[in-house]
């Protein structure tokens, strides 16, 4: 009867440390993104003339801000296991919706602009939440019909005469552009929902285990639909903040394949696409690592090629680090 | 070659998982033709024992030896090679795929050109199954059935390779006593033909039943190995549970008293209304005209075969089927039915059968999924409050005693039994009205279990309504105060009080079925 | 006599210019050395495949060119494509035109190569084709009937004489490339690089990446590029829009007209209205409305007079002197 | 024969009408919209017109075979793109030696990409969707890179490899046989080897395919793998066809070949579909398009749209019509 004495008492579980490298690997897959981050920013300040510049950073985060903006809408749609690949032809819709009511001022233009994206958005959402469609195919099929509907509305690019819209694409307060202040508003929004609301709970839940959470009596449906909204509407935003930096409304070429940067901003940030977690300010972070390393590569004058490639092993380095064990 | 008794043996196996060892050096022996049981409370781990048995993990130390040559399998693929054949503690079957194409995944009878035979398949699969007991249309895809009848199809498939080691991880944690009957049939034929099987359960008189040496690990330690008989049903669960014998003798096998105040009057007529009623749930194939009431206080048992309709009984009242007829009445006001959060907001929680696919939200934590259901009313203006989420986890995590890390862990990565505990915590934290329980106890330890019937004893006390669906007989009948049986879909009886019993419920149900199609 | 054959062009405002034949313009191409039969244009199925989406001023103004033409010319059965930039598209909308028995082809090309099974299914139908602002590589006269268009090195050319007057022979320039793989792109890059070395070698091209012709990504590109190369002296974009991205960008950098020499290619009303505002210096201009030029062609070649391999039109150009005078005819 | 086949007398008119529109529902609206073009438009069911359907659709459907192993396995593969415009340059290049070059070396590098993709994902178990972006990007960065970005092309040199791209026997021309022939071996792959059972096994449940011995690594590795090689493949034969190993091909077809394959029937959930479906889906792609163009004359924003709306109208019509959902 050996193990007798040891069966008095009973053992707790003990919460060992775990090895120093699984830590280490652990940290990385949380951090690796930062430390990417980092590593370029001092590979540039090295070997990038003026790179340091503050006016250069401006550059970036101005550049980097539509994405992030986007990025954040797809976080909360793949943290619901989903995807919205129609992302990039919102924008273009609401660039052609603020020209045509532009007349109007910019804010009643804004505003429509917005609406616009929510509407997007619904659509898609009722397909995947309320139809049951699968994502991709959904998004897929308004990333194809709103880029033309983009296109019916206003034709061609159009320049947008209007100050108010002219000042938030290019003027800033204390150094800090309107654009990246909206952009950076935006995430600790987001950052908050997700963290203390009930609905950014509910959202992972959906994404974790959508029959479950069904049976919990979480509204499905009405969380996904919101979800689908909300990328709309903050795509729509990206539209806006990108057709003010650029002057004109550019329904053609704005926001072509935004949905793959995005998407790849999220999921560097270390957002699985199976669903069931969110991370709002890896997204943000892996927007910027492949806004510097684009940054870089333009900068050092490589041509293209190098420029795909060096992108293509970024991104799986990034992953890599970030990518459930077990 | 002829070799010593060994079959199968770990010694000073070593796994540690983040936060937890779930095996401290454990070693363990399976002779040939023996059935050894693995015993243990939740999370004591037998699974992982399993699981490094059949190359699903790699031991951190130790070493498992395969007829006394030391092996390590890569993959269940490689155990399975070797000749040892796993039932996986969750059915680990493709739902997706057909009852048939699950049958013979891997090993499908082939036509002259080597090309995989359907006619074939279909045909054998049916031949198997009858002997198993179960009449389902084997093109179906598997994860229509119940969770019972998907078990026997895993068993089918498990014995169904000629194995020299057959383990079953909890095979019976959904079954009836007609299933088991069956499965102990098929554990003594393989015992008969000098082939050996682990059989993990938490139903001790099983083991007893069925088993020739017994292996006892708590903590992920081992306490105890020895013969199944030599060891005294009492002194087996003081060595699960690491207590005295004294007080488990104190306690007695279950925690039902019995009897509960509206249960007194075995549930007769004329006194206070139902909470809950439904009359004529009817689903095709499914339900056919299913009608019972819950009085406050009173635990009412469901009583049935596999595929009986249980499961679409309870879920047809929860919301969670669509009934295409029939009406739920909550304190006299009719339900909107099919739909879950309107049964959730009049009161009514479900715990659901399938702990893996209804259940958990592998990628949350214990805590979130505790809170998952009570969030709104955790929350204020769309804000939660983490104050009174960690109250109520506190709370049940101790009430419950779940064993994890911390409430920060993953629920994915607990025990079966411990899962099962979380989910129990999640609709209690909503303090219904009334409570539908669907194998509530499934794969939970003695311990726990025990815990669970007095909470479900005290909750009746309280004047809860409770529906209990177990496929452990004794608990039905030491639980409830009244049992409704089922039959392929139907109300087949009652009874009630006093005519409460192992015997009548079996004779009411275990009637010949015809088979059905 | 080629002199003669070949088209004048109506010189209405903006429309097309024949540059007088080069003298390879060769002997010329008559219905019977093609071998097709003289038909009717009214009558007849007319196809026009265009490549791009008309979203951009250069395709809506070509398109509209050839539907207005046809319309005046009264030919009744016009039929019209897009291959919305996918070049596979492109290759099927005009196989159907061909099955649905189009007796005149005119194609604005997405790309040179990768015609061969249009060609071979025209051919065996004797269809003529009129390719143009882009060339086909195949055999003129017999693969199909002639190309009408820009010379784009040629364009390159003069862009990089603007560049080097407004530079004075020497300084840094960047360029802002076209889409890649674009044979647009190749050929206004090797012009420009080319002439600068002949006339200003002390000229130094120091960056050149894409802004892929949309005015977004020019932009981008010249914001990095004016933060990690502060000295550069001139920008040449590939297009208009590149280059008016350019513009926003240097006005968000603070810079002022004039700092930075933009020269481009196109001569949109929006570009050439920058030269008049002083941020261009000079565009050269590509020429969009082919559809005179086009049907006037094919007409002569239907009433079986020779028609040269390539009708070069003479592209004008933009710069201080005559943008103001001019905008009106910019498309 | 779907996964969801159920006993014909527990089967409602509309979970039947479910099976066969899910079965064969390309098939249909396939068949319907053929009728409707050939009422409507004279020169719609020519044999010319719709032998060029036919082979300007047969490349879309060559890769879409080796999409529907990917997506039925549960996994995506975006790449396949890149690697067409690649083979397709690559084949060109090669065709200066000869037959055997100009098919061999895109087949190579493509089955590389396809190779390190599956491996890459077998093992780390990282996203398919992400790996295979990479190798978008990869493929198409490699195919700059040998053609001086894009700016030269080479042309086919090899008339015996230009004859398998515009060769055609009795009017149907070679690409459309390859697919043919690539259809059938692919049908029977998937539905009668052991080999495809562990397709849909993986597809439908990885960890229950990996406990009941399915080998999920290697089967993974199959899928891709053949993925890459029939894009390849693919753009080679579309080389031979244009002669030229043109460089501004593919962009965005990753796209259109998933479309094709879900509007055949295949769940991108994994574990459902059917290569039969897949076909049609390509075709009916081909098809919208020549209709579009017969109307003729719509403008180029205009023909987006519908084609949006068509593609959503179609996914709808399975949903309802009985979409099978994982969640169910
Ligand atoms: N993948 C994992 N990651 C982290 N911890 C794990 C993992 N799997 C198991 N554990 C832990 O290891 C311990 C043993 O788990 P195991 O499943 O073996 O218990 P068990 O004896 O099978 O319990 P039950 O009777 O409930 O099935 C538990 O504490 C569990 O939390
Ligand atoms: N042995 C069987 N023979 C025929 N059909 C069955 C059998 N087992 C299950 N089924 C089918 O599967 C469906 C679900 O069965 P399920 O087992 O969930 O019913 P249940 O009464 O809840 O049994 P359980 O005790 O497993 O919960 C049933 O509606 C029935 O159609
Ligand atoms: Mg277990
Ligand atoms: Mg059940």
């Amino acid at each position: 009867m050996k193990g007798e004495g040891s069966s008095t008492k009973a053992v707790p579980v003990t919460a060992r440390p775990l090895p120093g490298r699984a830590e280490l690997l652990s940290w990385l897959q949380r951090y690796g993104v930062y430390l990417a981050v980092v590593v370029l920013v001092l590979f540039n300040a090295a070997f990038t003339p003026n790179f340091l510049a503050v006016g250069n950073f401006r550059t970036q985060l101005l550049q980097v801000a539509p994405v992030v903006v986007v990025s954040l809408g797809m976080a909360l749609v793949i943290g619901a296991e989903g995807i919205d690949l129609s992302v990039g032809s919102v924008m273009a819709l609401s660039a052609s919706v603020i020209a045509l009511y532009l007349g109007y001022g910019a804010w009643p233009a804004m505003f429509m602009a917005i609406l616009a994206g929510a509407v997007v958005g619904g659509v898609g959402g009722t397909l995947v939440a309320v139809v049951g469609v699968q994502p991709i195919v959904a998004t897929l099929a308004l990333l194809v019909g709103i880029r033309g509907l983009a296109n019916v509305l206003l034709p061609q690019l159009k320049e947008i005469g209007n100050p108010t819209l002219t000042a938030l694409g290019s003027e800033s307060v204390l150094g800090v552009p309107y654009v990246v202040l909206v952009a950076v508003a935006l995430t600790l929004l987001v950052l908050f929902v997700v963290r203390k609301s009930t609905f950014g709970r509910q959202v992972v839940a959906v994404g974790g285990n959508r029959v479950a959470s069904e049976l919990a009596g979480l509204p499905v449906r009405r969380i996904l639909l919101l979800v689908y909204v909300i990328s709309g509407v903050l795509a729509a935003i990206a539209g806006i903040l990108a057709s003010s930096r650029l002057q004109a409304s550019d329904p053609t070429s704005l926001g072509l394949f935004m949905e793959l940067s995005a998407i790849t901003a999220v999921v560097v940030g270390g957002t699985p696409l199976s669903g069931g977690r969110v991370r709002v300010l890896g997204t943000v972070m892996g927007a910027l690592l492949m806004q510097l390393l684009q940054a870089t590569l333009i900068k050092h004058n490589l041509p293209q090629s190098w420029t795909q490639m060096a992108q293509a092993v970024i991104i799986l380095a990034a992953v890599y680090a970030a990518r459930e064990r077990r | 070659m002829a070799t010593t008794g060994r079959v199968l043996e770990a010694a000073g196996v070593l796994k540690v998982f983040p936060g937890v060892r779930a095996l401290d050096h454990v070693s363990f022996t399976l002779g040939r033709g023996e059935v050894h049981a693995l015993v243990g409370e939740n999370g004591a781990g037998k699974s992982t024992l399993i699981k490094v048995l059949t190359g699903v993990y790699q031991a951190d130390a130790g070493q498992v030896r395969y007829r006394d040559e030391v092996v390590s399998f890569s993959s269940p693929l490689d155990a399975r090679r070797a000749g040892i054949s796993t039932i996986y503690q969750e059915v680990n079957l493709v739902p997706s795929m057909s009852v048939a194409r699950n049958l013979f995944l891997g090993r499908e009878p082939r036509n002259r050109f080597r090309l995989i035979d359907f006619g074939a398949v279909h045909e054998r699969a049916r031949e198997i199954l009858k002997e198993y007991g179960v009449h389902v249309d084997v093109r179906r895809p598997l994860g229509s059935l119940g969770m019972g009848t998907q078990q026997m199809v895993a068993l089918a498939r498990a014995v169904s390779v000629d194995a020299q080691v057959v383990i079953m991880d909890e095979p019976t944690s959904s079954l009836e006593p007609r299933e088991v009957g069956r499965l102990f049939e098929v554990i003594r034929g393989l015992r008969d033909q000098g082939r050996s099987v682990i059989y993990v359960s938490h139903r001790l008189d099983e083991l007893y039943q069925i088993c020739d040496r017994v292996t006892v690990l708590r903590d992920g330690r081992l306490v105890h190995t020895g013969r199944m008989a030599e060891l005294e049903r009492l002194r087996l669960v003081s060595l699960m549970l690491g207590r005295k014998l004294s007080e488990v003798r104190a306690e007695g096998a279950t925690k039902f008293s019995g009897s509960h105040p509206q249960g007194e009057q075995g549930g007769q007529d004329g006194q206070d209304p139902p909470v809950l009623t439904a009359t004529g749930l009817t689903r095709r194939h499914l339900l056919d005209d299913v009608s019972l009431a819950l009085r406050p206080g009173e635990v009412v048992g469901l009583g049935g075969l596999l595929g009986a309709g249980r499961s679409e009984t309870a879920k047809a009242i929860a919301g969670a089927l669509r009934v295409d007829s029939g009406e739920v009445v909550v304190a006299g006001v009719p339900l909107r039915t099919g739909s879950v959060s309107a049964a959730i907001r009049a009161g009514i929680s479900l715990l659901p059968e399938d702990r893996k696919a209804e259940g958990i939200v592998p990628t949350l934590s214990v805590r979130e999924n505790i809170a998952l259901a009570a969030l709104p009313r955790l929350s204020r203006a769309g804000i939660v409050s983490d104050r009174r989420v960690d109250r109520i986890v506190e709370t049940f995590m101790k009430r419950l005693r779940i064993k994890a890390a911390g409430p920060g862990q993953l629920v994915g990565e607990l025990s079966g039994g411990n899962q099962q505990k979380v989910l129990l915590a999640r609709w209690l934290a909503m303090s219904p009205k009334v409570l539908l329980l669907d194998e509530p106890t499934r794969g939970v330890d003695v311990g726990a279990k025990a815990e669970v019937q007095m909470l479900i004893d005290e909750l009746a006390v309280d004047g809860l309504a409770v529906l209990l669906i177990s496929s452990d007989l004794e608990e039905i009948v030491e639980g409830c105060d009244r049992v409704v049986v089922l039959r392929d879909g139907a109300v087949q009886g009652e009874l009630h009080g006093t005519e409460v019993s192992e015997e009548a419920i079996m004779s009411m149900i275990a009637r010949p079925v015809e088979v059905p199609r | 006599e080629e002199t003669a054959a070949a088209p004048s062009g109506s010189s209405t405002q903006g429309g097309q210019v024949v540059r007088t034949p080069a003298a390879d313009a060769g002997a010329g191409c008559t219905l019977d050395a093609f071998g097709a039969q003289r038909f009717d244009l009214r009558s007849a199925v007319v196809g026009f495949s265009q490549s791009e989406k008309e979203a951009n001023p250069f395709r809506i103004a070509e398109t509209k060119s050839i539907k207005d033409e046809a319309a005046k010319l009264g030919i009744a059965n016009l039929k019209v494509t897009n291959a919305q930039s996918q070049f596979s598209k492109q290759i099927s909308d005009v196989q159907q035109l061909i099955a649905q028995g189009a007796r005149l082809l005119v194609i604005a090309p997405l790309n040179s190569d990768g015609w061969e099974p249009v060609l071979q299914q025209a051919a065996a139908k004797k269809v003529p084709i009129i390719t143009i602002d882009r060339k086909i590589n195949a055999a003129p006269c017999k693969d199909y009937l002639t190309f009408i268009g820009s010379d784009f090195v040629e364009q390159g050319r003069r862009a990089a004489d603007q560049m080097a007057k407004a530079l004075g022979d020497k300084g840094k320039v960047a360029i802002l490339l076209g889409a890649p793989g674009n044979n647009v792109t190749t050929e206004r890059t090797s012009g420009f690089k080319d002439r600068i070395k002949e006339v200003a070698p002390d000229i130094e091209i120091t960056f050149e990446q894409t802004g892929e012709f949309a005015r977004e990504k020019g932009q981008q590109v010249t914001e990095q590029l004016i933060q990690s190369n502060p000295d550069i002296d001139g920008i040449y974009a590939e297009n208009d829009e590149m280059a008016l991205g350019a513009v926003t960008a240097l006005k968000g950098a603070g810079k002022k007209a004039g700092d930075v020499q933009i020269v481009s290619i196109d001569g949109t009303r929006g570009a050439v209205q920058a030269i008049a505002d002083g941020w261009l210096v000079a565009v050269v201009e590509s020429n969009p409305r082919f559809g005179a030029l086009a049907f006037e062609t094919a007409q002569k070649f239907l009433d079986g007079a020779a028609i040269p391999e390539k009708v070069i039109i003479s592209d004008r150009e933009y710069d201080k002197a005559n943008a103001e005078s001019s905008l009106s005819e910019a498309y | 024969m779907t996964l969801t086949t159920v006993p014909a007398e527990t089967e409602s008119p509309r979970e039947r009408a479910g099976r066969i529109f899910r079965g064969h529902g390309a098939l249909i609206v396939l068949a319907v919209l053929a009728l409707v073009g050939s009422l409507a438009f004279d020169s719609f069911a020519t044999v010319a017109n719709v032998g060029n359907i036919a082979t300007s659709s047969s490349f879309l459907a060559i890769i879409a075979i080796g999409m529907t192993f990917v997506i039925i396995s549960g996994g995506i593969d975006l790449s396949v793109g890149s690697l067409f415009v690649l083979g397709g340059v690559l084949a060109a290049y090669g065709s200066q030696y000869g037959l055997l070059v100009a098919l061999a070396l895109p087949l190579a590098v493509s089955g590389l990409f396809g190779l390190v993709h599956g491996l890459v994902i077998a093992r780390t178990g990282m996203a398919p969707f992400i790996v295979t972006l990479a190798g978008l990007l990869a493929a198409r960065g490699l195919m700059l890179a040998i053609s001086d970005e894009g700016a030269a092309t080479y042309l086919v040199e090899d008339p015996s490899f230009a004859l398998l791209g515009q060769g055609s026997v009795l009017n149907v021309g070679y690409p459309v046989l390859v697919t043919a022939v690539l259809l059938g071996a692919g049908m029977v792959l998937l539905r009668r080897t052991g080999f495809g059972q562990n397709v849909y096994a993986i597809g439908g449940s990885e960890d229950a395919a990996s406990l009941m011995g399915v080998p999920v690594a290697r089967t993974k590795v199959a899928v891709y793998l053949m993925s890459g090689l029939l894009a390849g493949l693919a753009g080679a034969l579309n080389a031979a066809r244009l002669s030229s190993g043109v460089t501004i091909l593919g962009i965005g077809l990753e796209l259109d070949v998933i479309a094709a394959v879900v509007i055949g029937g295949t769940l991108l959930t994994g574990g459902a579909g059917a290569l039969g479906g897949t076909i049609a889906g390509a075709l009916l792609l081909g098809v919208i398009q020549n209709l579009i163009n017969q109307v003729g004359n719509l403008n180029a924003s205009f023909q987006q749209v519908v084609s949006g709306l068509f593609l959503a109208l179609v996914v709808i019509a399975h949903r309802f019509l009985g979409g099978v959902r994982k969640t169910e």
